[in-house]
């Protein structure tokens, strides 16, 4: 199992913090399809993605128990 | 709550300068320079009622520390503090301080504005202003303008 | 002793620096940049045991007057508090503080270094550096640099 | 009668904060020569002056009642 995050206006969209994904060796572009089939209104083109806290690239490599988060533009400071 | 890893902190309460001041002096210090970012009641003509931060903790912590290595390489006689607040932020409340101490007073002041575009380019805390007719994630920042 | 003009001082007690930061607090202010001049202990391999400060008070109260009018004029939107130390101080201590508000960071970076620049050519005061094997008047620093 | 302002390294040569010149109207740089005349060994080299509190020039008219600063390069911040 992999865990999705959410946050910001990606978090209230979708309606949750977090997500659950069934694999064992993905692909960052598979967790991202994952969750545009199963919210198609969801819009991920500015969100980029961290794998354990670290930003990662689309063909990054996942395996369960890694933590993918989604990262709209940040606002900080 | 109270994350913290020394001298980069991610607080739910209020920020006092004065502490992140005193974690970055040094008897070898002859400048300190501090950034103090503040929710300014209008932004773009639009009055802000007041904003709310949310941060991704672990990570925005991490990415603080980060900084703060890039700093010292760039600049090895500094010292450097951050502390960025998250949670319900009213007009004028402190959302980021940063201390930067230096021997000389240039790096104290190159190495701060530093912080703070690195702070909006890669540290996953996010900002959401409310006004009276509604209210709104802000993002891209860097491109699109808001508080810079 | 407190000679001061509202935002522009010269004390001869501690400076507190949550004071200065205060009087330039302002709901259009997003962003507030504070430079803190400290004693150090070592200027070019020499240790210092502390300092004297001296004043030409009424025209340099006059002169960090001017600095702040000059700011205003290039940078309308900020607001700027100065005040300078003088009489002895020891390691560590604050000799000046600085501080500018202003909606946007750019300018208050840039009016602050400016202020820092401005007071070493024309606001009237002088350092006296002591040692153990004597002491001096510090002259000139711009040019044959110490602090800087 | 003008009053002559001294500080930091320059006070401490000449042993005093502050001097008197009997004239009703001068130059600064006559202020200039009449210090130089009482304190020969005294360096003016580097020192500039402000009359009544502003930055002056040596051709710059004095009279009775001003105050004329010699200020050696400063050294705040």
């Amino acid at each position: 199992m992999i865990k999705i995050l959410l946050f910001a206006g990606l978090q209230e969209e979708i309606g949750a913090d977090s997500l659950m994904m069934d694999c064992t060796e993905c692909t960052v572009l598979e967790v991202k399809k994952y969750v545009l089939t199963k919210f198609p209104l969801v819009d991920l083109q500015q969100v980029i993605t961290a794998v354990n806290e670290e930003f990662s690239q689309e063909e990054d490599k996942v395996i369960s128990g890694d933590v993918v988060a989604f990262l709209p533009p940040v606002s900080g400071g | 709550m109270k994350s913290h890893n020394e001298l980069f902190s991610i607080i739910d309460t209020r920020i006092v300068v004065e502490e992140i001041i005193q974690q970055v002096k040094s008897v070898n210090a002859g400048a300190v320079t501090v950034f103090i970012g503040t929710v300014r009641e209008l932004t773009n003509g639009k009055r802000t009622l007041y904003l709310e931060y949310q941060a991704y903790e672990s990570m925005a912590l991490k990415k603080l520390t980060e900084i703060g290595e890039e700093i010292k390489r760039k600049w090895p006689a500094t010292n450097v503090a951050i502390t960025h607040r998250i949670g319900k932020l009213e007009i004028s409340d402190i959302a980021v301080v940063i201390a930067v101490s230096s021997p000389h007073r240039r790096e104290a002041y190159e190495a701060n504005e530093y912080a703070i575009e690195r702070i909006k380019e890669i540290v996953p805390i996010w900002k959401k202003e409310f006004w009276d007719d509604g209210s709104k994630w802000i993002g891209n920042q860097l491109q699109t303008n808001s508080y810079e």
